[in-house]
């Protein structure tokens, strides 16, 4: 197989599969699925170094329609099979698709595990706030009080932050994003795609059989650019259709609030400035109390640390090195043999 | 201090006897392990046949004196073939009271027992629960009492090296040992230079254990008591070889080692830590130079998970467990039937059910093996017999799963996994042969295709162009490996499962009779670990003209082809297993034979005597 | 428009038939599982026995008009005793082109087939796969076929109540309920009420399925090609008494919710959603009143732990999954186990394996339920038989559970879980009893001392002072609750565990025969959901003359006291299963009986002919 | 069993049971049992009405030694146990004892949901830093390159701070102590004991045979004072033998820094002052890395939410009051039944 040459570019349809796409009309895994699709051509990936890997749920489904090896394993543990894999052939570039229910309930160990490992893996978390593909019960990032089938009479524990449990455990990129903002998530894609290191990103995903409409509030074309916080390293953390909020903190009370930005307001200098290298700020921003702040997106968070892999395969070569090529038959007789 | 000679002065006095078993037991701070390994390593060299068994206390770090906290060392040698650790001691060394108080009733009536009285004060008597001082009181009086202050005895032999008192005790185990290879006619070379090694960076306590080495020999050879109490263990006629000691644990890691060099594949070990496993992922750990990478996983679901990741992208994967791992991996396995990948699973059992007794050895998990998944989950179970087999069962596990594309189990045991015997160091080219076959072909590629003769679908691995393909837990179209919920078709594909898995019977041995005729009144059918006890019960029996064979099944699932023959071959089937009747089930479910079950769950293996009381009973009912 | 009289005009062109089977076949968006539901009621007013079966497709919501989308409603409903929804409909009700692709293979020869031609346009040809239109090339002659455009009469009808075209054709279900109400004679105000309760808050709604359902009605009374098209099913012999139509997962939660009312004890249920599990979840969760508390848990192993716990505390613990979720509940069953905590645990099993046909029915969970545990961890299984019948197992799971300090795996399938029945409501004064026996008294107490009956430790729950106690998975002594290693404790631990769950069977009804004489050449033994149709085959087959009987278990472990002796009274025993034979297994190897499998592993359950076929055959070889 | 009389006041000795106690010669665990055998008289809790709960592990062995009712469950799994506990006996006071094992590896699930959902329990995490039972494998809260049995080339993996994953999964209450610290263990422990919700509580505990001397680099005698910061609500959080120590922001780098306080250094009123209801603040100062930083200990976070229990009880007794007293024979009539 060596006679292989430069791979022509790829595009979109590269990326598409021949399999019916069996998700509900109207579900926002469509536009997410699209925005993938689009995005990986621009990697230089050959897509038979691309593999896709899942757990149980509508959003697990992912891998069926990309063009890519695809492994649509059980519920909650795609994090382990792409442990594995990775380790095994760190050539290959290993994406999680997954759910609030499959990566946060059930998989919660094993997400948490692969983001403090730092496994050099980029991990989608679909967040409908709704089981889907068991029609529609209260998943972990339901809100409190939430009816289900399963809650008639409202859900009675706390939601998780994603991004804000990412952080606690310990993640090096955590990331933000809507499914119907198309250019946005492209560019947080391909964000996660360069990072080296478990890239975790959150997608806030509509689905609009058992909880439509969960996100119009910040979604929505006409109040977004008053309630979305678009971060951006470097650039002053800012918000509104006139670009007249931002975040400023309270040094005592070490708490952000919302300020009126320019005329009748503060100086822009007064506002903070995102820098995605300070957990503290990616933690409150990823913190912060819906509706009385704004949802932030984007990159939260970004920094680099040794990957898992990375260091596995070091030690490989450096026990190489070390101990020059194996010899089974040594190995075999060890170190206390007799010879009768 | 006179240095005792290095060889026995006056070999004549030795008494020449065939085998002998001899346990040494003392407090977990009193190196029992060591002073067993080194008496070990005697034997071997002196070419006696062996095997031997350690019996950690369950605690970590006992309390000094406890009942608890007695640490035991077993080995049986002889001139002749040895199958197990022996079942009741000829002579036991107890370092402290508690060491006789939880060791005392197995040694044999009349038996040698070696005491360290310099021990037995109120406070040791106390913890360990006696009343009266069993060394004064008249109740040893069935064994060969040897009552010696081993303690005053060492601290006298080391007094010169400058060794605190705490320190001067710690030589007590050699001083003992001495004393060992002096009635046994072993010489002490071989453990000097151990001492030299292991201590070469403190020469103080080179020169401690040292004398107290020597001392403990002399004092054989000068006190009066032992003229008459030396014995010789012939060599036994062992095939010339290299060999090594092994454990079932370190044999199952080097199996594996193995397999991966002969496939030339790299191997993914997922493990989680757990007795008695953990010294498979601790063994296997060392070998990163030999392609090895080992994964301490976060539980035991993702370790399973992570060597099926591992297979899928092409290496092989390997998980290790005990009992309630396995309960966590079996949704995993499932998976790995559904989508046809080679994986090794290793259950060394324990005592169950739940924690039960971890750190004791069972053979519960048998049923759970073979049915313990949702749905018709098919897969292969293989069990090893003795710690060296091992290695050889370890091979053929990845074997058969990379050639089936299925899941393998492998059965061992808290008993494998500790005991050890001595093995015979195998030549690599000696070993099997395990071919990979990795698809490359796009042309009319789909990822459920399979081959004809095994059934197996082709490993396709990420990273070959052209064979981009999805795979996944939901039922697949047998003639395109799409997502199919069709009926006849998914009644297709339990089917081939099924037969593949089924079809491994043509791959394997033929089932073959250990000991005894092919035929006659009384089939002893075993498996795994009771294979020592088993045969040499049989041979017993045999010498004294029973009509009784032993068959070992090394593959449970699917069964050696010719295993239902062979059965009714013989008037009655006894099945012993250390559990309450697991393959006694199988067997008589498949072939309808009326096989009876000699169940035992005690957290220990068979005596021999045991198995031989029930062969008697059961041929003269 | 002329309003129909609301009875049937002509009741003298009714032909009398004892039975019919009807399918109701669409897009998920067409309603049929209404147009079912309706269909029902009216059945069971007319007194006719019945029994239904919905078939929802396995995506969520699947585009219009696709194949995968279609969603289909039998109901069989006879003037005799309904054992099954029928094999293969006498009347199809196709409302697409995909309906009819996926639903007439099953069809009668000869069978009426009504479609709704105004959905047979060119878009819809395509999705369902047509390359022709079948109303056209002659593909349909082998059936009595009823081609009307059902949308077009029913744009017509609602036509005055101002709807949009979308939410008018949304009617269409209520047109084809109204014909199917002429053709069987059915009234029309039973749905009418409904309408109007359900659509209230609608009055433009409620009008036009009113106008629907009597345009549907009229059509039949006007339309020329009627005539000869009218049924009557008398109606059948049944029990007088409140019924009502039931699934088993309702029946199910309810006999929970009955369970916990008899014991009076508050019950809790520990659940992760799982299909076809969900709904005794959802169903649960209704009835905080009666002092059931549902708890969605994160997953399935924090699932069965918190109904561990709860009983540990004193409430009635039970988990509901399915497959998947069972084997991820093996571990902590295995403590249930070690501890002796009542606990059920009801597996709804699903097509597998792995993740397999999520919305199929199987049996094939049942070896995993038995075995499916590391070490010797015994529990009780039980598996109900109908749908009403989960209702009491589910009573009984209860009982024995807090009677025997047990877990017990309740076993039902899909297939009853969605399945339902007309259902004898019973008085709650008529249920069995159950007992709760809590131990206060601290004298002579430790916790694993036993009931000398049922070897049942004592249930002794935190908040009774003087009862502190610690219990855990490690093995207790039998005669002080403290941990212990010793060997021979362990094995009479092992024993009494076993002892005690096969001592159940001292405590639940004997085998019977449901059909059939006590003793013959063919015994066909079945459980659970297959009892419908292994019955109605095993009488069709007695009616011709066929010396064969039915015994159904409800008990697997263990089985009742008698079952060896009445299977040894049968020359030969069938095990008709849907999975590969595990029952059969168990059988074998339990009586050494050579019971044959027959198995079905297709997601779907027997049809009556599969079975029929099945002891023909064999009673002729 | 109504004609009980007021409860004598207990004692420690009323909490010790008559188990000899199978730790190693001198394991960090035997202070912490001693510490909460004291700590729990004080309490006024009848001891019929304390459970504790466990895993598996060396700390998992806890509730053998205490006499009240205890459950020694499986591995990992304590709290899901105490959910079942506690929602059906909501009187009781329940207790878990963990390990970063237990509670962290296999555990980090029912952890995190624990934590999340806010149930009414109190959590202690003995933090060795390694498997004892197992004796001695690295744990997630191992440092990396940890060298151990199954890492005999270093542990490859970052390891996660318990307290900052506690925050970022939604805890009301994080505490952190230290097995030899004795009054203040006992202060953490009256706090965790006091807090309505999920308490959890980390302790770092010393396994002398497998990890010893984990921290003694902050434990010993002669140091604490200058790597121990003990946090105090509205106290400033100064630190040092001579408190010439403090932590400030700085507040355009959304940083904590060391600063000398008093003569030469910076006043006192430019030290940031512990607030345990300001999560940021307790998510910085559980993040601290060390030796840079002291160690924070004490409560870093204390807020007040509604309990997962709690919530259940109000909804059971809503039911109750809405629905009157339950009726079964029309429960089982359902509402579409009819007569023959
Ligand atoms: C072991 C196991 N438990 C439960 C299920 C059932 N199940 C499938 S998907 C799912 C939840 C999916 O929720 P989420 O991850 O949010 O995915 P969504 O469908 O919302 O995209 C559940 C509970 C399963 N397949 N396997
Ligand atoms: C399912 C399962 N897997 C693995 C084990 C083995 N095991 C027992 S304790 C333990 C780790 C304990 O570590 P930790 O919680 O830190 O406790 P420590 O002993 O350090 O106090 C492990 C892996 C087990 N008992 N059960
Ligand atoms: S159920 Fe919801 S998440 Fe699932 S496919 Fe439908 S719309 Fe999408
Ligand atoms: S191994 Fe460590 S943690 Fe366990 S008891 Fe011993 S010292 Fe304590
Ligand atoms: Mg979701
Ligand atoms: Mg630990």
């Amino acid at each position: 197989m060596s006679n292989l040459i430069e791979p022509a570019k790829l595009t979109k349809k590269d990326f598409e599969t021949d399999q019916d796409v069996r998700w509900c009309p109207g579900c926002g895994d469509y536009s997410i699925l699209a925005n993938v699709q689009r995005v990986m051509p621009e990697l230089g990936i050959p897509r038979e170094r691309i593999v896709w890997v899942s757990g149980i749920g509508c959003s697990s489904r992912f891998p069926y329609y990309m063009n890519t090896y695809g492994f649509h394993t059980i519920h909650g543990r795609a994090p382990a099979f792409a442990m594995g894999i990775k380790v095994a052939n760190p050539e290959l570039s290993v994406w999680i698709a997954t759910g609030d229910g499959d990566g946060l309930s059930i998989g919660g160990n094993q997400l948490m595990h692969c983001l403090r490992r730092n496994l050099d893996v980029k991990i989608l978390l679909f967040n409908n706030r709704i089981y889907g593909l068991t029609k529609g019960q209260y998943s972990p990032t339901s809100e409190l009080g939430k009816v289900t089938k399963s809650t008639p009479f409202g859900s009675a524990d706390q939601p998780i932050d994603p991004a804000s449990f990412a952080l606690g455990a310990n993640a090096t990129f955590v990331a933000r994003s809507i499914d119907t903002e198309a250019a946005h998530l492209s560019d947080v894609l391909r964000r996660a795609a360069r990072h080296s290191g478990a890239a975790f990103t959150e997608i806030y995903q509509n689905c609009n059989v058992f909880n439509d409409g969960a996100f119009d509030s910040f979604r929505e074309r006409d109040v977004k650019a008053e309630r979305q916080l678009r971060v951006e390293h470097g650039k002053p953390l800012v918000f509104g259709a006139q670009r007249d909020k931002g975040l400023r903190l309270d040094p005592k009370t070490l708490t952000l609030e919302v300020v009126r930005v320019g005329e009748g307001g503060v100086p822009e200098s007064e506002v903070l400035v995102h820098d995605e290298t300070n957990q503290t700020l990616a933690y409150m921003l990823a913190r912060m109390p819906y509706p009385e702040y704004p949802v932030a997106l984007g990159v939260l968070y970004a920094v680099e640390r040794p990957t898992y892999d990375g260091v596995l395969r070091t030690q490989k070569a450096e026990a190489l090195a070390r101990s020059g090529a194996p010899d089974l038959a040594r190995l075999l007789r060890g170190n206390a043999a007799w010879e009768i | 201090m006179t240095s005792p000679a290095l060889v026995p002065s006056s070999p004549t006095e030795q008494t020449v006897i065939p085998s002998a078993v001899v346990r040494f037991a003392g407090d977990s701070g009193d190196g029992m392990q060591v002073t067993g390994d080194q008496f070990t390593v005697a034997a071997a060299l002196a070419k006696n046949d062996l095997a031997t068994f350690p019996d950690f206390p369950a605690e970590i770090r006992a309390p000094a004196g406890t009942t608890y906290g007695v640490s035991g060392f077993q080995i049986h040698f002889a001139s002749d073939n040895v199958y197990t650790p022996g079942d009741a001691p000829d002579v036991l060394v107890a370092m402290n009271p508690a060491a006789l108080k939880t060791n005392l009733r197995d040694l044999k009536r009349g038996g040698l027992l070696i005491v360290n009285s310099g021990a037995f004060n109120a406070a040791n008597l106390k913890k360990a629960g006696y009343e009266t001082n069993p060394l004064e009181d008249g109740s040893l009086e069935n064994y060969s009492l040897l009552s010696i202050d081993i303690t005053k005895n060492t601290q006298n032999a080391v007094k010169d090296t400058g060794l605190s008192n705490k320190e001067a005790n710690r030589c007590k185990n050699f001083w003992t040992l001495g004393l060992m290879f002096w009635i046994y006619g072993r010489p002490l070379e071989p453990t000097l230079k151990w001492i030299e090694q292991k201590y070469g960076k403190r020469p103080e306590l080179v020169q401690a254990n040292t004398a107290a080495l020597k001392a403990g020999h002399a004092y054989g050879e000068t006190a009066e008591i032992f003229q008459r109490k030396r014995y010789e263990v012939p060599p036994a006629p062992v095939e010339p070889g290299v060999y090594r000691n092994i454990n079932g644990n370190t044999a199952t890691a080097l199996g594996l080692v193995a397999a991966s060099r002969i496939a030339n594949r790299e191997l993914v070990l997922g493990a989680y830590p757990i007795t008695p496993a953990s010294d498979v992922l601790h063994e296997l750990s060392k070998y990163k130079h030999f392609g090895i990478t080992t994964i301490q996983a976060e539980d035991e679901i993702a370790a399973v998970c992570a060597a099926i990741g591992a297979s899928y992208a092409g290496n092989l994967g390997v998980t290790s467990t005990s009992g309630p791992g396995m309960a966590l991996k079996t949704e995993a396995i499932g998976l790995a039937v559904a989508v046809e990948l080679p994986l090794v699973v290793i259950d060394i059992q324990r005592g169950g059910p739940s924690t039960g007794l971890p750190t004791k050895t069972e053979q519960a998990d048998l049923l759970q093996a073979v049915y313990g998944r949702n749905s018709e989950a098919p897969v292969c179970v293989v069990a090893a017999a003795t710690p060296g087999d091992c290695f050889y069962m370890a091979i053929e596990a990845v074997r058969l799963a990379v050639k089936y594309m299925t899941p393998v189990i492998l059965l061992t045991d808290g008993y494998l996994a500790n005991g050890a015997e001595p093995w015979k160091v195998p030549n690599p080219s000696d070993l099997p042969k395990i071919e990979l076959r990795f698809r490359t072909d796009p042309n009319g590629f789909h990822p459920f295709l399979r081959d004809e003769t095994t059934l197996a679908r082709p490993w396709a691995i990420p990273g070959t162009p052209g064979l981009e393909h999805r795979i996944g837990g939901l039922e697949k179209d047998y003639d395109s490996g799409h997502i199919s919920y069709a009926p006849e078709n998914h009644e297709r594909m339990c089917r081939v499962r099924a037969a593949k898995v089924a079809g491994i019977a043509r791959d394997i041995p033929e089932q073959t009779i250990e000991v005894g005729s092919e035929r006659g009144k009384l089939l002893v059918l075993g498996w795994g670990s009771t294979y020592g006890a088993i045969r040499e019960a049989v041979q017993r029996c045999r010498a004294r003209g029973l009509d009784v064979s032993h068959a070992h099944v090394r593959y449970i699932n699917p069964f050696p082809r010719n295993l239902g023959e062979l059965l009714r071959r013989f008037d009655r089937v006894l099945v012993p297993e250390l559990n309450l009747g697991q393959l006694v089930k199988l067997i008589r479910s498949e072939y309808l034979v009326p096989a009876e079950s000699l169940p035992k769950v005690q957290g220990k293996p068979f005596k021999v005597e045991e198995l031989e009381d029930a062969i008697r009973r059961l041929l003269e009912s």
